[in-house]
């Protein structure tokens, strides 16, 4: 037990700082630490240009995908180096977010996958941010139901042509690649007729519309496909084993370890810390106090459990569904700070504007964000269900649909 | 003993969820959503001609005279519906100030005006962020006139006129505070519409420059006056909330038995049942709080303090309880602005602020509870 | 909406409050007032004979059973009467928690299906407490799934033979007369195969054993049926349509409205009104009111829910499950209630003595009884799938025992 | 850096599950609860022989010199057995405190005798109800006696010497309290047995009637080191209260798997497997923390003060909310005495009130965290 470096950690930790201190974008250091919970936003500066250019500067010095190994890009490093990196980049790790869907799932996916010649043609632009790529698995009428897919993969000699609709893509408008699961044959039960591919985002017949979402903002797009053409060659995986190899892709979600989920925390404490209520500093308010510490031990209590998921992955073991916990306990946790933080305010509070409301909205936009964080990358009921089943070794729910040839699922509750 | 509306109250709530369903639909409240209007003009016109706006004010002053239970029927409706039109403040706050204390001149000539629909009011009341409190208030009133900043005041930018606390006097009592109201079109008031969390209901900046005022109720009665209009507001709020509450359950529902996953309703798995059960249960809570506080508003019982904080408490948990699981219940498609899901949300949090926060009416509740044990 | 008395409704609480005034037994009412939670105990006294004698002078003055027909032993009264009879009975009516069962689910039972004469004969005994009634539902193999019963009951001629066991049996070892639930037919899906009959608890082959609790109290039973025999006449109901007749006991029981379940708050409000923190009066500690005021408004919610459907029974309206309520909240309430109790305690909280413990260890006794409160009756979990088919119309669970014969049922899980 | 356990330490927690799984079994545990005896003492032989008592005593000392990662580990093995000894008042609270400021000559007489099973020690620090505090010792120190009640004192009954806060002084600054050992066997001192709620741990007051005491540490530093002695008490109680959790948790699953209702195992119901899944996540953000609290505890940290709060509110909501819940997985027969799972309910809240409330806690945690800001 030891929270310490070693000494082959601290001159990992010497060597990173000083890189980042000679070669990161200070200019946006400022702006980067005050942004939150993924609204990152710099003025007077194209953020995707800004993220390109750093990721670019940091492949070429050997600092992209620490994990992955050289010959695709990065550094074969071992996962305490990674968090030692994440520590150091601080809020210019802010700047890697449109490449986390390409680095710890696509990635992933295409070493698993792909071939050889394909691995190395793709993986170091991939690596080095030069080519950016998403994921289009989620539809309209899947949702939590993943397997539930429409989008059709039909073969036409050495070709694929797609039809259907992707929903929740991020970063489509963005992207050059992106890995796409489809059905391929839909009168054998849901999990035995899809194939995974990987296809060019610029491809004929691909249409990328961003959705408006809750907040206002437009993180995500429906992405459409018209007869779009994939070369078999692109298909990863057997045909109607897509499902294993999107199993590969989301075990790989749950690797992706990082400084550890947004919480809200951080802010509420700084935020109580500086304020003034009727009566006195808010901090001394012991209602206050009792919801601070209430919040201040899950919050640290994640910190830590990401911490000993990334010893566990040293030891070479690999990390387990028993990481759902940060998303579910943070997800709902996000949405119970921010309402508190505009109880605060009293009525004031309403004000979401930056000039009207204290800490210029930051609180308010949480509040909006934040149905969406319980929500994307599995539901809180899809998390306790994992950690039920997959954990707790609980009997999985009955499956109606599960012998049932896909075709014959009924489609309409009433 | 009967704990219900009347079934002429029912009627009446029926009438106006007819009303408000025919014109107030999700379309029409986006189309304020969406900044193409600041209210809904034809809604308030078609409240008024209905005689809504006026159903708690006396016949003599122009209204309904129909009285507050018929008011409360009138509020769960209209946060049902969502309607974005300045209601609750022109009608629990300004309204009510009035019908308090106003002079027999004041009320003809706004009540009359609310009534049918010309005149939108609201109460000036918080300097920023906190809650009620008179040390808050720093808007100086002298000589008939006013000089000082509002913030937020709801529907400000599209009041006709407003209740304003001012300060006039400095012994840091109660009574260091008046209430004046002024005519929002006669100069001396700029406003400045604030963007909020709901944009279907505004919220402005209000700066009084010797903004010419008259007194509403003797001087240094403010505070006591606004305590009793916060408390009649409050009631009337949560009955907002819980028409709001309904609905949100209800979508919740209606989308749980339609939509299939894993081959079936997700409204047969458990944790979507519990979940909306639980939303239910919170509902239910609200709804029975509100019913007792309806009786105390409507008789004006010495219960009303505490049956009043109970019943914001109450609702103001169910409606972000309800709108926010809602939401969950919806997975993805909750999350678009597409559906009208978030629409409940926006308002559930905005309405949660507005007459002070939840820690606030928690400490309020306790506070008349102890005293009413003491007594 | 008046929640003041009409004229009649006040005459009738006069004449209610006069007659109480002369008739109660004043000596206990001290001791009633400051019992709570079930945990009724009268020092030098036997709280059985007690009741039973209150019971009496009530049934001879037509104030027992007040919703109950005249000839069956009632008074013919309105649910609001019973209200306010309730309100004036006070601590006293905490002398009639032992004859619940029978008056509130065991007589309406009767009512609906035993024959005339016996309904004369055994209604107005069990109305003036002379004869007090137990129900026998519950096994251990049932549990949430009352229908899972195995207790069998053979026909012989125009007799029953009884043998198994039940559970949960509150007051069975004073009961004189029980309601049964039994299996007729194994071979049929379970719930087709059940039949109810009354029986006299005296009866040979009927053996009562108490159940020590968690919290150290024996407030239930087991009850084992040897051999026992009941004539067919005891019958209630068709052969193997026991399931609906429990179905009308189980309404009957949501139909006995009250003052309401008990959710421990105006204990705390009491306790926290009087208790002085290191730093001042804990009524003035900010925390203290916050979670205060959450509680009152679930106790006051749930006070005005109940009178809501008092109101509907007055017009008639058959009061649903909606009254499910009451149970959920004010179960889970209850351990809350009681573990802040004794955390504003602080170190000693730990203390349940009389002599030693805050309020004579009324909270700690709540907090070992709690658990209780969430399971008897319908766990938490029952509650709200009642709530959600039943009141919000959503579907049931998906039943695997539906149509299989219940011999055939799994009884392991592994 | 590592977030774990070396396998050394795995391997004595497996030694220790395998020990009281032998010795510890229910069975045993309910015999203290039942009131057959005041504690297990064949099991406290046992601790002893196996150097589970010593652990983290030097071996100049009588102990195994291990550490205290070391009795981390077998706290937690502690907590997951229910252990009916007085393990954590004479280990946590009374040797921790004589390791902070013992004498040479106390050290020598008293951790020897812990170490090898001789003495059982505890820490008297409490007088009635509330948290600690210096304000609320009475109990007087002058000439070399005490004179007091203490109460509750945990295992004070049964326990051979107790570590005594008292006052010393009246200028109302913390330096008004030191600390004192009294050996309990020498006279002057009346013990009396109290009922609580967690039978398998003795409670008990302690009457000091001029009783005979030595200075523990230095005049008027008692605050100081009680306050050193509570984090740490806190960090290994955490580890107990974690053990204990994850026991409840593991209850509560097998039961789920293996009773059956409505034709499936109960497990396979939602609401059963997102309350256990919800169990889980609160005991393992509790064993992480305690993770954190166990190494700023074996490397004192300056991280100490606030790791050790926050491992003690975590762990005390997670064993509350797994013991609670484990009887809820298991119905009605949860609530039966047969059923082991109310003696880890019994535990759980017991343990929640030891060293402070979990509200004192809170306050504690965000002082610190304030303090650590600030600076």
């Amino acid at each position: 037990m030891n929270f310490d470096d070693t000494p082959q950690e601290a001159a990992f930790r010497a060597e990173a700082r000083a890189w980042i201190q000679a070669n990161a974008p200070k200019q946006y250091e400022e702006e980067l630490r005050k942004s939150s919970l993924g609204r990152t936003v710099l003025k007077g500066a194209n953020i995707l240009e800004v993220a390109k250019a750093w990721q670019k500067k940091k492949a070429d010095a050997g600092w992209a995908c620490l994990h992955w190994p050289k010959e695709y890009g990065g550094r074969g490093a071992s996962p305490i180096e990674r968090v030692i990196w994440q520590q150091e980049e601080g809020p210019f790790g802010k700047l890697s977010g449109m490449f986390i869907i390409g680095h710890g799932m696509c990635g992933p996916t295409m070493m698993a996958f792909a071939g050889e010649e394909q691995k190395r043609k793709c993986l170091p632009p991939l690596a080095s941010g030069e080519k950016i790529w998403c994921q289009l698995f989620s539809e309209p009428a899947g949702g939590s139901d993943v397997a539930g897919l429409r989008t059709r993969a039909e073969r036409r000699g050495d070709e694929w042509i797609i039809n259907g609709q992707k929903i929740w893509t991020s970063g489509a408008h963005y992207s050059d690649y992106g890995i796409l699961l489809t059905r391929t044959d839909p009168t054998v039960p849901k999990h035995k007729g899809l194939t995974m591919f990987f296809l060019d985002m610029k491809s004929p017949g691909v249409e990328v519309r961003p959705i408006k979402q809750a907040s206002g903002q437009s993180d995500f797009n429906e992405v459409y496909f018209t007869d779009v053409v994939i070369p078999d060659s692109q298909r990863l995986g057997a045909v109607n084993d897509g499902w294993n190899v999107s199993l590969t892709t989301l075990m790989n979600e749950r690797m992706s370890i990082g400084a550890g989920v947004a919480t809200g925390f951080p802010e509420l404490f700084e935020f109580c810390n500086n304020l003034m209520l009727g009566d006195g500093p808010a901090i001394e308010d012991r209602s206050v106090r009792s919801k601070l510490a209430n919040y201040a031990v899950k919050a640290s209590g994640l910190r830590y459990t990401s911490m000993r998921a990334i010893s566990a992955l040293s030891k070479g073991e690999r990390p387990g569904p028993e990481n759902s916990i940060g998303k579910l306990v943070a997800g709902s946790m996000v949405q119970e700070v921010a309402m508190y933080a505009l109880d605060l305010q009293g009525a004031a509070g309403v004000l979401s504007g930056p000039d009207d409301a204290e800490v210029a909205g930051k609180f308010q936009a949480m509040l909006l964000r934040a149905p969406g964080t319980r929500v994307e990358g599995g539901t809180d009921e899809i998390m306790r269900n994992i950690i039920a089943e997959r954990v707790l070794g609980l009997p999985g729910d009955i499956r109606v649909d599960k012998d049932v040839p896909f075709n014959q699922i009924p489609t309409k509750g009433r | 003993m009967n704990f219900d509306f009347s079934d002429e109250q029912k009627q009446m709530r029926d009438e106006a969820r007819k009303f408000l369903t025919e014109q107030c639909p999700p379309k029409a409240v986006r189309e304020v959503l969406d900044g193409k209007a600041p209210y809904d003009k034809a809604l308030w016109k078609g409240l008024a001609e209905m005689g809504f706006l006026g159903v708690a004010i006396p016949e003599e002053f122009g209204g309904a005279g129909a009285g507050h239970l018929e008011l409360c029927v009138i509020a769960e409706e209209m946060g049902r519906a969502n309607a974005p039109v300045p209601f609750s403040s022109t009608v629990y706050l300004a309204a009510e100030a009035l019908l308090l204390a106003g002079s027999e001149a004041q009320k003809q000539k706004w009540l009359r005006k609310i009534a049918s629909g010309e005149a939108i009011g609201t109460l000036a009341l918080f300097e920023g962020k906190g809650n009620p409190s008179p040390k808050a208030i720093k808007l100086q009133a002298s000589g008939g006139t006013l000089t000082g900043v509002k913030k937020p005041v709801p529907d400000g930018a599209i009041a006709d006129f407003a209740v304003v606390a001012a300060r006039t006097g400095s012994t840091g009592r109660d009574s260091d505070i008046s209430l004046f109201l002024v005519d929002l079109k006669t100069g001396g008031v700029e406003a400045k519409s604030l963007t909020n969390v709901d944009p279907t209901r505004g919220q402005a900046e209000l700066t009084f420059n010797n903004a010419k005022a008259e007194p509403l109720g003797a001087a240094g009665d403010g505070w006591s006056i606004l305590t009793q209009v916060l408390d009649r507001a409050a009631v009337l709020l949560a009955f907002e909330q819980v028409g709001g509450s309904d609905r949100a359950l209800e979508m919740g529902r209606d989308y749980a038995l339609d939509r299939i996953a894993f081959g079936r309703p997700i409204g047969s798995f458990q944790a979507v049942k519990h979940m909306l059960a639980d939303m239910y249960v919170s509902a239910t809570l609200a709804r029975s709080n509100c019913y007792y506080g309806a009786w105390a508003l409507s008789t004006n019982a010495a219960e009303l303090p505490e049956a009043a904080a109970a019943a914001r408490i109450s609702a103001t948990q169910a409606f972000q309880h309800c709108s926010k699981n809602n939401i969950q219940v919806h997975g993805g498609m909750g999350f678009t602005w597409e559906f009208d899901c978030h629409m409940y949300y926006r308002r559930a949090n905005a309405t949660a602020l507005t007459l002070g926060s939840l820690s606030y009416w928690e400490d309020q509740l306790i506070d008349r509870m102890r005293k009413k044990n003491a007594a």
